[in-house]
């Protein structure tokens, strides 16, 4: 990281490996299509200039075939890298179901990452290496994205929504982290540093941050708090669906759509409990649309997640 | 065409049926951008739609129906009016065009008036959320505002739309009183008349938009 | 063509009338009489018969130059673009996984 | 020549005293500002479009001053940002979109159909006014207050959180569309119905039909983009909620309205240049071109497909999987029919009469430019590529490539060629050669260091940078010193021929086409009576013509 030229970016993800060669394959195909036509032109411009004897006969104004085979062949040959590009594309949105999750909270100037077990760090993110992590996103105020070179990802923290990204590092060290969305005054300032830690250099960061109760720990303190758990808990009068095991399970909806619990969906249902109504249950429960802080949500949701899957 | 219509040759054109094909095509052209800057809104409408169904169509139960319907049909009655002008402007029988003209303006300025008296109506029901001085009054969830205030804007802007047209009818009709103005300038009723009729069609989609499919 | 009646150039404006009336009528009545479930395809096909009754009849367009013509569909398939690339997102995004 | 003598004689040039032109047709400032002549319209939009031009230029030479220290200690931030959203909206909506169409498709529109002036004179008119007080007035907001939001206007930045001018610069932008409507509805009516007689579609200058094209787009985007504009402004105004995900709203529908427009007016930009690149191969190939039909189809599919892509710009802000495949599919077809205009050109100078006068030196450099920029958009459109690149200098270079590479480059190079015609002078060559060479150096000592930026993961807009960036952005801003002197080359020597040049014969470049049957400068109804069509378009003898 020091001020020495470079003309190459870190590379510390498979899938980053995997962007790099696409990147340079499709560079080679697409020389191979361009570079004759400069040569092919200097050439012309030399050979055909204005008062130097050549062969001028037989101009070709028009030729069917040869027209059709410069649109399609290049076409095809695109198109390989189109399906290559877009099976990254893919990969990048869906996460193993094991990875290690990460809250990401964007705000006017900074970024705030929130481990499993409650450690929270400003602009820094410290995370093990050959071990998916899936950092998922949000935003308080403006459109931020979180950018890493060195992974060759990003994606939008939008607010009022939930995004992710994931990675896999295989490599140790420190690399950089932007906000990569222009997002106001100190844009250029909201970026921080990437850890990739061998795991047990990771379990020793962990435990020296203190032992904070877990986020989940804390969301059901919080459930109780907000008076969740007087409608949703087992035997209370109000007939209220049971959260238990309702993480990444599906939920049939009134309108008869079927939508899969996932951390978006129970964020929306508490923000705008109208929306997405259940099949079989009379909508009552009010909207905390404003009544809740973003982290305390955060909470909540990783308590509901916690009972979700035990 | 009888005596008595025509065009009178502006200087860039050749002949009488170019400048024609010229003003119709040039107002179509104009209308298709007009067609695009509303559907913009009615695309914002179905994506509120898509996002918040419930809150949606609890606010559009609060739209006053039969003043949309009504207001519809004044319309359909006016554009009757203006077709019936066109005729009228093509057989060169400028007095009863002229009736025509001013009964769809007249037909116009009532679609404004029940337009008012709908937005007192919902006034006086506090469904006003952009008045920061008068408490909004369909509670629940924060989307129903949004619906609220997009029926303002995009009937607002037909309004806007609307007054224009008015505007423009009452012109052609005053300059149509000059003698030998059918002789001269033929084609400008029928495009007056193009863009009455695009008003026209417009509200028929709003109304739909707004006041049926969301019940 | 001066010598037509008033009641001959009545007809097809008020064939268009009535027509354009009995399409408002039957929207209005399902709107008001049954609301919600799948009634909204009727609706929808009322507003789509009244649209194009008025572009085809009112605005001229069987009388128009054929250019005229194109351009008035050319519109509503740039609608329909603006309609259908926004909407492939916004349906899609719900079942999108996670 | 002697054929086409034959085919449709020229007017007779007036030699007896100064002929009538469109610039002597009355010299008062009156007789310029109410004019309704098209080629006066043209000349008054090159004025302001000039005026324009140097105001984001020199914002563009401020970012890049304040680029060569990486701690961002030229500038504050807070002026740093309101310069490049200056930068952004003074270079899009007011040098770019009117560039090429409404200085030479205006001027050049009707003469090449072979018509007086075009349909709605007066309309053309109106559009300058509305255009020159909208800019003026987005001028003065730009200037005097600022705005901070990038030209792009994302909510909920634009509508809750930024502080600087944002209202009155959202309305400049809505004004400045009827403008771009006014003219295109224009050229798309002058286009129809206007033409010469046996002027039919396929005997149209490529020209032409790329401005028809590019008339569609404006036409059938801006309104998209006013309505946008209209919706943020009453957001930002009473709060009415559409973008605000606070009252329900969603921020990425107005990223859908905006790329909507935005998209497809990129080839606003890009299609005229490929126009007039038709027009220079030809004319310095002394060739007829190679697959008209092709090229002019192309024109059109651009125009649609353009279209279809909008969603490339948005594959990492939560739009769905299937959106984003669907759309990075689309945009990889729009690649086609720029291909084939470029394969299409390489092919009209094989066995030409190549001249490398200063228009074909810009074409030449044109060609080159395009082509980095339309591959590098490849790379933009393909999806785990764009993961990498979205949002970087990558981006900043690509569409510079394409929007100053290939927009201003035609735009001078049309300039030279159409100098003579517009004011019936000859630039000096010399100097025209001189500067085109400095541009292509200039240009791409700026803007290729940018890619490697942009692959490093610098991100755009950024004010401050780490520091091992810091060579490459000397560099770059470095080649934009060569590029701004290469800029003032032909404002000084134009500026010089109107006075100092020699008097420009009818057709100097012994090039085909309407334009190059009457006198230069133009009469002021072009044409003496109504020519006749009977030829084919480029019809070039493709032989050694006569000095």
């Amino acid at each position: 990281m020091k001020g020495a030229l470079v003309f190459w970016p870190p590379t510390a993800s498979a899938r980053a490996a995997e962007v790099d060669h696409v990147v340079i394959a499709f560079t080679v195909v697409l020389l191979c299509l361009t570079v004759p036509i400069f040569l092919f032109m200097t050439y012309c411009a030399w050979k055909y200039r204005a008062g130097r004897a050549a062969d001028r006969s037989h101009p070709q104004a028009r030729n069917l075939k040869i027209e059709l085979s410069w649109m399609l062949i290049p076409f095809g040959l695109a198109l390989i890298f189109f399906v290559w590009a877009a099976r990254i594309y893919d990969d990048e949105l869906h996460p193993p179901p094991n990875a290690l999750q990460i809250d990401a909270i964007g705000r006017q100037w900074m970024w705030k990452f929130q481990h499993p077990g409650g450690q929270a760090e400003i602009n820094d993110l410290h995370v093990p290496m050959n071990e998916p992590v899936r950092i998922n996103l949000i935003s308080q105020d403006v459109v931020h994205a979180l950018y890493i070179p060195a992974l060759r990802i990003q994606m939008d923290a939008i607010p009022g929504r939930a995004t992710f990204l994931w990675f896999d590092a295989d490599r140790a060290g420190k690399y950089r982290l932007y906000c990569s969305e222009f997002c106001g005054t100190d844009h250029s300032r909201m970026a921080g540093t990437l850890y990739v830690m061998e795991p047990k250099d990771y379990e020793a960061w962990l435990a020296a941050q203190g032992s904070v109760a877990g986020l989940a720990e804390q969301g059901r303190e919080l459930f109780s708090r907000f008076g969740c758990s007087g409608c949703h808990e087992r035997g209370s009068t109000v007939r209220a669906p049971s959260l238990a095991g309702l993480y990444g399970s599906p939920v049939p909806l009134e309108d008869g759509r079927i939508v899969t619990a996932d951390v978006s969906y129970i964020m929306d249902k508490i923000l705008y409990p109208d929306q997405n109504k259940i099949a079989g249950y009379k909508q009552k429960m009010p909207s905390f649309d404003g009544k809740i802080s973003d982290s305390d949500l955060l909470r909540i949701v990783a308590f509901i997640r916690s009972i979700g899957t035990t | 065409m009888p005596d008595g219509v025509g065009i009178e040759l502006a200087e860039q054109f050749s002949s009488a049926r170019q400048q024609k094909e010229t003003g119709e095509l040039g107002m179509w052209v104009f209308l298709l951008t007009e067609l695009m800057l509303f559907s913009t809104l009615f695309v914002s409408a179905l994506i509120l739609r898509m996002l918040h169904p419930g809150a949606v169509t609890a606010a559009a139960l609060h739209l006053k129906m039969w003043i949309g319907g009504l207001n519809t049909a004044v319309l359909i009655t006016s554009s009757f009016f203006m077709s019936l002008a066109i005729e009228l402007s093509r057989a060169g029988r400028t007095s009863p065009m002229r009736l025509c003209m001013v009964v769809t303006a007249g037909l116009g300025v009532l679609f404004l008036c029940l337009k008012g008296y709908e937005y007192y109506r919902d006034y006086a029901e506090h469904m006003t959320p952009f008045f920061a001085w008068r408490p909004y009054g369909l509670l629940g969830d924060p989307a129903s505002r949004l619906f609220v205030d997009l029926y303002y804007v995009i009937t607002s802007l037909h309004a806007v739309h609307l007054t224009i047209g008015i505007g423009l009818v009452m012109t052609m009709q005053h300059l149509a009183r000059a003698p030998g103005f059918l002789s001269r300038h033929a084609n400008r009723i029928a495009i007056t008349g193009l863009y009455w009729h695009f008003i026209d069609l417009i509200w028929i989609i709003v109304y739909p938009t707004l006041y049926v499919l969301n019940r | 063509m001066s010598g037509r009646s008033v009641l001959s150039m009545l007809l097809k404006p008020a064939l268009v009338w009535i027509a354009l009336m009995a399409l408002l009528g039957a929207i209005s009545a399902i709107g008001a009489l049954v609301p919600r479930g799948h009634w909204w395809v009727a609706e929808l096909a009322c507003a789509g018969a009244m649209v194009a009754i008025v572009v085809l009849f009112s605005m001229e367009m069987w009388r128009h130059a054929p250019i005229v013509r194109l351009f008035s569909v050319l519109g509503f398939f740039w609608v329909a673009i603006l309609f259908g690339l926004t909407m492939v997102d916004y349906a899609t995004r719900s079942i999108a996984p996670q | 020549m002697s054929e086409l003598v034959l085919r449709d004689a020229p007017p007779p040039v007036a030699t007896i005293g100064r002929p009538e032109t469109y610039l002597n047709d009355g010299q008062t400032i009156r007789s310029w500002l109410f004019t309704t002549d098209h080629k006066r319209i043209g000349v008054l939009y090159l004025i302001s479009i000039t005026f324009f031009f140097i105001i984001g230029a020199i914002a563009a030479g401020l970012i890049r001053l304040a680029l060569v220290v990486p701690d961002g200690s030229i500038l504050t931030n807070d002026i740093y940002n309101k310069l490049f959203t200056l930068h952004g909206v003074i270079m899009v909506w007011f040098f770019l979109v009117p560039s090429i169409p409404n200085v030479l498709g205006n001027f050049l529109l009707p003469i090449m159909i072979g018509a007086k002036d075009v349909a709605f004179p007066r309309l053309n008119l109106l559009s300058w006014y509305i255009f020159m007080g909208a800019a003026v007035f987005e001028l003065f907001v730009l200037i005097a207050g600022g705005v901070d939001t990038g030209w792009t206007f994302y909510t909920p930045l634009s509508t809750i959180y930024s502080n600087s001018w944002v209202i009155p610069a959202v309305l400049g932008v809505i004004v400045v569309g009827f403008s771009s409507i006014l003219t295109g509805v224009n050229f798309i009516t002058t286009v129809h119905t206007m033409r010469a007689p046996g002027m039919t579609w396929f005997r149209m200058p490529l020209f032409v039909w790329s401005m028809y094209a590019t008339s569609l787009i404006l036409v059938l985007a801006t309104p998209v983009l006013t309505m946008a504009m209209v919706l943020l402004f009453y957001e930002r105004a009473f709060g009415i909620g559409v973008f605000d995900p606070g009252a329900g709203g969603d921020p990425v529908m107005f990223q859908h309205l905006f790329w909507f427009y935005s998209h497809p007016v990129v080839y606003v930009m890009v299609l005229p240049g490929m126009g007039v690149m038709s027009e220079l191969v030809t004319a310095f190939a002394y060739k007829r071109v190679f697959g008209y039909t092709f090229i002019a189809y192309s024109s059109m599919a651009i125009a649609a497909i353009g279209f279809f892509v909008w969603g490339h710009h948005m594959f990492f802000n939560g739009i769905s999987e299937y959106s984003g495949m669907s759309f990075s599919l689309l945009s990889f077809a729009v690649a086609v029919p720029s291909a084939i205009k470029v394969y299409n050109w390489a092919a009209t100078i094989h066995k030409g009469e190549i001249r490398l006068a200063t228009p074909m030196l810009y074409a030449m450099g044109w060609i080159a430019l395009f082509v980095v920029g339309g591959i590098t958009g490849l790379f933009l459109a393909s999806l785990g590529i764009d993961a990498h690149v979205h949002d970087t200098y990558f981006v900043v270079a690509h569409f510079h490539y394409i929007m100053v590479g290939a927009t201003v480059l035609a735009f001078l190079g049309g300039i030279h060629y159409w100098w003579p015609k517009i004011t019936g002078k000859m630039y000096p060559e010399f100097w025209g050669r001189v500067s085109a060479l400095f541009m292509f150096v200039g240009f791409n000592m700026t803007f290729a260091p940018q890619f490697v930026l942009g692959y490093l993961g610098m991100p755009r807009r950024y004010h401050t940078y780490p520091p091992q960036f810091q060579f490459l952005n000397i560099l770059s801003s470095a080649g934009a010193t060569v590029l701004a002197a290469a800029y003032l080359f032909p404002l000084a020597y134009l500026l010089w021929s109107i006075r100092y040049g020699r008097d420009a014969p009818p057709n100097p470049w012994d090039a085909r086409g309407l334009e190059w049957t009457i006198p230069s400068p133009p009469p002021p109804h072009n044409f003496e009576e109504v020519p006749v069509v009977d030829f084919e378009p480029y019809d070039y003898p493709n032989r050694i013509p006569e000095a």
